[in-house]
């Protein structure tokens, strides 16, 4: 009977590693707390760095989940699990339990609660909204102020809860940069008389094509970047944002109206996954994503044998680099089923 | 009978243009400065008179510069002006001889056929008649290939011909009737009374076999009368002004008038000789480069003849002097471009009077007196004693290789030298006279000049052409300036320095502005040659390619440029050599960044050759030989 | 006013709405490759006249975005316009063209003496 | 701004206030700029609601703006504020009241101080010990006596004779709120509803029928900035920050701000005038100035207690303006006179007398 793995979480990270492994010749039970699988992506529109729309890779990831070898459990939450000899024991929240002989957690992340910032106003004041909310306008094709007329000017305000002290996540989420850019794209393309402007303490682009992108959004959506983090948000007579920022190139406080703000709030490890780390004694980094055994050679793996990782639970990570790091997860899977578990 | 109705268009036309000829000239004569008036009575009378008639041969009859660099566009201008020349010429004397009077009225002579039908059955008056056929036949060949050239321009070796307003069309198509219906006409006549030679007997004999001749040829006599009097009233509306205004513009070039940078009535008659031929549109790197086809010489012409609003075509060119070489006419186009440069944008240059008769001229109203300084945060000049003074210029400190390959050619001449802008002096101004700022510019000289002086040198060495024709002709300097290809010359053969050779294959890049501008062709090759072997490029000298970084063009996308300097190395390097020399820091950043090939400056493959033993101990002698200035067509 | 001592302090804040930006679309229409500025300050390394003054491109660029014009009004005139900052643009913005434009756009405007 | 979003927010921020026997600890600059309030805030708490307010006669100036002017040293002003605990201890209380928020700052400064550094809290009793030979217990609560009006703000409004409504339109008075910086931006614990959104004067006008007026400047500095003020040569920068401010609501068309901090009232009350005088500037309606009031001469004004006697003559903008739309009737005639009717010299330049 071929060994019995047990994938926790069914996004890009989780429905890859499983259909990976369910050709691999190993059986899979996929279990997923939402009701369908796709995790974030579904709530995305366009990827960078090419735009390409999200669906085809959910079209993908589906392509790879529908195998006989692979048994899906969606809308259960697991509540924990026991690690005895060579077997693991998954307990659901219906009470019912999986034996596994390997444990992959493919968590994911949860994007921070932007009303924590208060200074910025989510919640509080009209027309401002998060990058995941603007994607959700994308994909129902209506980006409109609450007021229902066309924004004019609409700004973009990067490290939202990453990089941020305050909020205690002092590390980059590192796609936030690209995400804004291209979103500035996508908006200016709907309303080509508006102005975008991204307020950004550092442009962080690392990623292939991200600096085309760059270059592109100023070049032919002339898209402004100021060089700012915006310090608070408040709303004046005429129901128009009042963002407050220093210019620091010009080294002097400005003040800009905007219809629109975008925050664009960072990754942080999901906090059901937190919940299950601190149960489980899986050890957990400083920015609270699962530890890896070892940063170079070893991130799918933690401080547990038979638990592995993959996607952005263990650090923020974008859908090509959670696809790989889901495959290298399965490729370490094998060698340990293989290789007497050790 | 000697009057017929039909010869009332043409005599119209004729008396108009010869007046409307006259009137221009003196317009144009009067408002000569007075120096130039001087110049011009002088080269009447003196030895440029008989150049001038030679030049007007030469040039305006038989275009020899054309027929020179495109033989197939040569003969049909050739054909066009020369042979009409030479239809009126004989056929005056055609008229004087066999007519009843000797002295005729012009109708008399051009249309002598009509006049004299039967004319042609003795022997002479056939070999005569026989003589005007040739001359008709000539003409008839260059207008075939005229028509052509204006559908498929490729058939006369042109890439791309000057794009016609309409009246230029109704004009042309006047012109291309003339000697058709000149042909059919005598044909007829001479069908009907069987006389005509080889071309208008035979014509005219197959004509009259199935046509009633008689009476057809008189509607050719007016439709040949019409076309030369529509031609004629035309052509000061049209580009075809350019064939009396060429003649004025000989006289007065080779009497010793220039551009200057001011315009004048010299300016206004180059501009109106030009002739649209299109020739300046093959040479700019930025068509055939650059894919911009709008700001060619013909253009600017043509948009200062019209009043049109060419702000753009003034900024967007290299400034690199390819068009200037290549006129046929010999127009100076570069100092017109500057002269529209500096006019300042927002005053109307030109007001366009009698719409078009009159073409008016291009005023410059005197700059806006603005006497708060730009730069007046230069410090008080300051400079060191020395002999002999080196200003590298701002593009040489971004080419920092060129700049410690002078100091080592410097130290080894054992000359007591200075580098006078060693910290980062100030512009020499040229890139803001390459503007039209030439205010700001002066301030930059007056600095620049100061530093010069106070050091008591009496040679000034710049590594950067631009550099060097702005001290050249700009600055009021009582110092020998050479382009550090001169001076590392003049080191050579006096023995300051000596080089062992490099087994290397070179090839040279003459800079625009150190080639076409100033005139220095031969040093830069002298030098390289003792040092390497230098391989031609087929743009060498004259007709040299500009690198495309030119700071002439101020308004050139990062792209074109770099498009430009693609295509120019390539071009340069087609033989793969070891390296590809040039003289000049833009060139050098400009080239190098469009080819894996090793763009080095003369300073640098000198400094490299320099046999690391100093040739002679410090050498304190002055410099003996003095290199001869040459003659720089000023800008 | 001597009564109090002290003076009203006048404000730095570059208020965005109220500032004029007709210079710097005048510029933008001829030049849009201003539009790849990142403001990384390399013109203002290589700048001549910034060898002798505070001089900075970058800075200039930025007012000029802003619509800062009073402040960039005088400083601009002191560019020899000699063009190093083009050959050192890493974005490859016609940094020479913008000063010109701008110098232009100055006193194209009314009521701006040059 | 969403009404029931900012609640929301302001739920995280609960804070636990006593509701009696408190310990009052004076403001050393309130008596001589608003005397009134402290006066009406004492005689409400023991005369109408019946509580033990407690006043030692010997305690201190707190010293906050000489700590905060650099002009008193850490240790001293620990010193201080340990030896008001230890007047406390012995006269048997638990609760103290602040009376002016820069205090309530530094109380809560030096409270947080000694929770994160205990060695600092052993230094201060070794000094206090040494100084006067006290001893001090730390404090179960730490309220201001905003936040105690606050707490009792419905049984000022059902005690309300003229509520914050204006008579002539019958519209509810445009309020704007401005809290002392020092009373929760520094420990949004500390403060009812937190550093963003505080509500601690919000709830209070809003009980008494008043409409709170949210401009973009709301959180912005009222102007003393304490170095900016006492030098000289900074107070451009002081003034700048008040005109800054009132600039941004002058749209709203203000009727009264209410203020909980000595310093923010007097600077926004004293800097109108001057901005009057040195730039022509009035930022209320047809060329008045906006009245700036203490919270407790609000909620004296709402329970109809004779506004002379609040003390809002000794302000620089007078609030006849102000009353008149309150419909309070005022007597003008005694308006500087003595509780025995002897008449006190008027002051001249007063702004909308």
């Amino acid at each position: 009977m071929n060994p019995h793995v047990i994938v926790i979480g069914g996004g890009t990270a989780g429905m890859e590693a499983a259909g990976r492994l369910a050709r691999a010749g190993m059986s899979v039970t996929l279990i997923e707390k939402g009701k369908d699988l796709g995790g974030h992506l579904r709530d995305w529109y366009h990827l960078f760095p090419d735009r390409r729309s999200s669906d085809e890779v959910l079209e993908y990831l589906k392509g790879q989940i529908s195998h006989q070898n692979i048994r899906l459990l969606t809308g259960q939450q697991v509540t924990g699990f026991i690690h005895k000899g060579n077997e693991f024991t998954v307990s659901t929240g219906n009470g019912d339990t999986i034996n596994g002989d390997a444990l992959l957690l493919a968590t994911g992340f949860d994007l921070f609660k932007s009303e924590r910032k208060e200074e910025y106003g989510y919640g509080i004041y009209e027309n401002v909204i998060t990058s995941a909310d603007l994607e959700a306008m994308f994909r129902k094709k209506e980006v409109k102020l609450v007021s229902g007329k066309k924004p004019e000017r609409i700004g973009f305000l990067h490290c939202v809860g990453s990089r941020d002290e305050k909020v205690g996540n002092i590390y980059c989420s590192k796609l936030c940069c690209v995400t804004a850019v291209k979103q500035a794209i996508e908006v200016k393309k709907i309303f080509p008389a508006s102005k975008v402007f991204c307020f950004y303490m550092d442009m962080r682009m690392g990623g292939a094509l991200y600096e085309e992108l760059y270059k592109e959004a100023q070049e032919k959506y002339s898209v402004g970047f100021i060089r700012g983090k915006v310090s608070e948000v408040a709303v004046n007579i005429n129901n128009r944002l009042v963002a407050k920022v220093e210019d620091t190139l010009v080294g002097r406080p400005l003040k800009m109206e905007l219809d629109m703000l975008v925050l664009m709030a960072g990754m942080e490890m999901s906090e059901d996954a937190v919940r299950l780390a601190k149960e489980t004694n899986l050890q957990m980094g400083e920015n609270r994503f699962f530890k890896p055994a070892d940063h170079h050679f070893g991130t799918n793996m933690g401080n547990v044998n038979g638990v592995f990782y993959a996607g952005a639970c263990t650090a923020p990570l974008n859908i090509t680099e959670t696809i790989s790091h889901a495959r290298s997860a399965v490729t370490e899977i094998v060698n340990y089923l293989n290789t007497g578990r050790k | 009978m000697n009057f017929d109705p039909f010869i009332i268009p043409f005599n119209i036309g004729l008396y108009f243009i010869l007046i409307y000829a006259v009137v221009r000239s003196v317009i144009w004569f009067r408002e000569l400065s007075r120096p130039d008036k001087l110049r011009l009575q002088r080269g009447f009378f003196g030895k440029a008179f008989g150049q001038s008639l030679k030049e007007i041969f030469l040039e305006s009859l038989i275009h020899r510069k054309i027929l020179k660099s495109n033989p197939r566009l040569g003969y049909m201008h050739m054909s066009l002006a020369f042979g009409w020349f030479l239809l009126i010429l004989f056929g005056t004397i055609e008229a004087d001889i066999f007519g009843e009077r000797h002295l005729n009225p012009p109708y008399k002579a051009i249309f002598f056929k009509f006049f004299s039908p039967d004319h042609g059955k003795t022997f002479f008056e056939a070999s005569y008649a026989f003589l005007m056929d040739l001359i008709l036949a000539f003409i008839l060949s260059g207008l075939v290939l005229a028509v052509t050239k204006r559908f498929f321009s490729r058939v006369v070796g042109m890439k791309k011909t000057t794009k016609l307003k309409p009246l230029d069309k109704v004009a042309l198509t006047s012109l291309w009737l003339i000697f058709p219906s000149r042909l059919i006409a005598e044909s007829l006549t001479s069908g009907a009374y069987g006389t005509g030679s080889f071309l208008t007997g035979n014509l005219g004999a197959a004509l009259a076999s199935f046509l009633p001749a008689n009476e057809l040829a008189y509607p050719f006599w007016w439709l040949y009368s019409l076309s030369l009097g529509t031609f004629f009233v035309l052509l000061p509306l049209t580009r075809y002004l350019h064939i009396p205004t060429e003649l004025f513009l000989i006289f007065m070039r080779n009497s010793g008038i220039r551009t200057g940078d001011k315009p004048g009535s010299f300016s206004e008659v180059e501009v109106h000789s030009c002739s649209s031929c299109g020739m300046c549109i093959d040479v700019c790197q930025l068509g055939f480069s650059a894919g911009i086809h709008t700001i060619q010489a013909t253009y600017l012409m043509k948009g200062i003849r019209n009043s049109d609003y060419i702000h753009d075509i003034a900024h967007n060119c290299l400034m690199c002097g390819r068009c200037d070489q290549i006129c046929p006419v010999g127009i100076e186009i570069s100092p017109i471009r500057m002269i529209v440069r500096r006019i300042e944008e927002n005053d109307r240059v030109y007001e366009n009077s009698w719409n078009g008769y009159f073409r008016n001229r291009l005023n410059v109203p005197a700059p806006k007196q603005d006497n708060k300084p730009s730069y007046d945060f230069l410090p008080a000049p300051v400079s060191k004693k020395a002999d002999v003074l080196y200003f590298a210029g701002c593009m040489t400190h971004l080419t920092p290789s060129i700049k410690k390959a002078m100091v080592k050619i410097l130290d080894a001449s054992g000359l007591n030298w200075s580098f006078i802008d060693e910290d980062g002096g100030a512009c020499c101004g040229r890139p803001l006279m390459l503007a039209g700022n030439d205010r700001e510019a002066r301030e930059l000289i007056n600095f620049n000049s100061q530093l010069i002086w106070k050091s008591g040198a009496h040679t000034l060495v710049t590594s950067c052409p631009i550099c060097y024709k702005v001290f050249r002709e700009s600055y009021y300097l009582d110092v020998e300036v050479l382009h550090h290809s001169q001076f590392i010359k003049n080191l050579i053969d006096e023995g300051l320095v000596n080089m062992n050779f490099l087994q290397k294959r070179v090839t040279y890049h003459t800079p625009c502005e150190l080639g076409r501008r100033s005139g220095v062709y031969e040093e830069p090759k002298e030098v390289i040659r003792h040092v390497a072997t230098l391989e031609p490029t087929g743009y060498d000298d004259e007709n040299s390619l500009c690198c495309g970084g030119s700071l002439g063009n101020i308004m050139l996308s990062h792209d074109k440029r770099r498009g430009i300097a693609e295509d120019v190395t390539a071009r340069l390097t087609a033989n793969d050599p070891d390296s590809l020399i040039t003289a000049c820091p833009l060139c050098k950043k400009t080239l190098a960044q469009a080819t894996s090939t090793r763009v080095v400056d003369i300073a640098e493959l000198v400094a490299e050759a320099i046999a690391d033993a100093p040739a002679l101990k410090k050498n304190p002698s002055r410099h003996k030989k003095k290199v001869v200035r040459e003659s720089a067509a000023s800008l | 006013m001597e009564k109090f001592g002290f003076s009203l302090t006048k404000a730095r804040v570059i208020d965005y709405d109220a500032n004029d930006r007709s210079i710097v679309s005048y510029i933008l229409e001829r030049e849009p490759s201003l539009n790849l500025c990142i403001e990384c300050g390399c013109c203002s390394a290589a700048c001549t006249t910034g060898n002798f003054t505070g001089f900075s491109l970058r800075e200039i660029h930025i007012l000029l975005k802003r619509g800062e014009n009073d402040l960039v009004r005088q400083k601009i005139r002191k560019c020899m316009l000699c063009g190093k900052c083009i050959l050192v643009c890493p974005r490859g913005v016609n940094t020479r063209n913008v000063v010109f434009l701008a110098k232009q756009a100055f006193t194209k405007n009314e009521g701006y003496e040059f | 701004m969403k009404q029931e979003e900012n609640t929301r927010v302001w739920r995280d921020y609960q804070k636990e206030i006593a509701d009696d026997h408190f310990f009052y600890v004076r403001s050393c600059i309130r008596q001589s700029f608003f005397p009134g309030s402290e006066q009406f805030f004492l005689q409400l708490m023991r005369d109408v609601l019946g509580k033990d307010v407690y006043e030692n006669p010997s305690h201190t100036t707190c010293t906050g703006i000489g700590y905060h002017g650099d002009v008193v040293p850490f240790s001293t002003i620990q010193t201080v504020v340990a030896r008001h605990y230890a007047l406390m201890k012995e006269s048997g209380y638990k609760n103290v009241a602040v009376s002016c928020v820069t205090s309530f700052g530094i109380y809560t400064e030096i409270l947080e101080t000694w929770k994160h550094f205990p060695e600092e809290l052993e230094k201060t009793r070794e000094f206090l010990y040494k100084a006067t030979g006290r001893e001090f217990d730390l404090p179960e609560n730490v309220a201001h006596t905003s936040d105690i009006i606050y707490k009792f703000r419905d049984e000022i409004a059902a005690r309300a004779k003229y509520p914050l409504v204006n008579k002539l339109t019958g519209e509810p008075l445009r309020v704007v709120e401005h809290i002392g910086c020092h009373y929760s931006k520094m420990f949004p614990k500390y403060g009812v509803g937190g550093a963003e959104f505080p509500q601690v004067l919000s709830g209070m006008v809003e009980s008494w029928g008043g409409q709170i007026v949210d401009y973009p400047e709301r959180r912005h500095c009222c102007g003393f900035g304490f170095r900016q003020y006492l030098v000289q040569a900074n107070r451009g920068y002081s003034l700048s920050n008040t005109v800054k401010k009132f600039s941004s609501m002058k749209p709203y068309k203000p009727d009264l701000v209410i203020t909980n901090c000595p310093g923010c009232n007097m600077f926004m009350d004293k800097w109108q005038y001057t901005i009057k005088e040195m730039e022509g500037l009035t930022y209320g309606e047809n060329g008045e100035s906006i009245p700036i009031l203490t919270y407790e001469e609000l909620a004296g004004l709402v329970m109809g207690r004779n506004p002379w006697d609040l003390g809002l003559q000794f302000h620089m903008v007078q609030s006849e303006p102000l009353l008149r739309k309150m419909g309070i009737e005022f007597d003008p005639s005694d308006k500087f006179k003595t509780k025995d009717g002897r008449q006190m010299p008027i002051p001249e330049n007063l702004i909308n007398s």
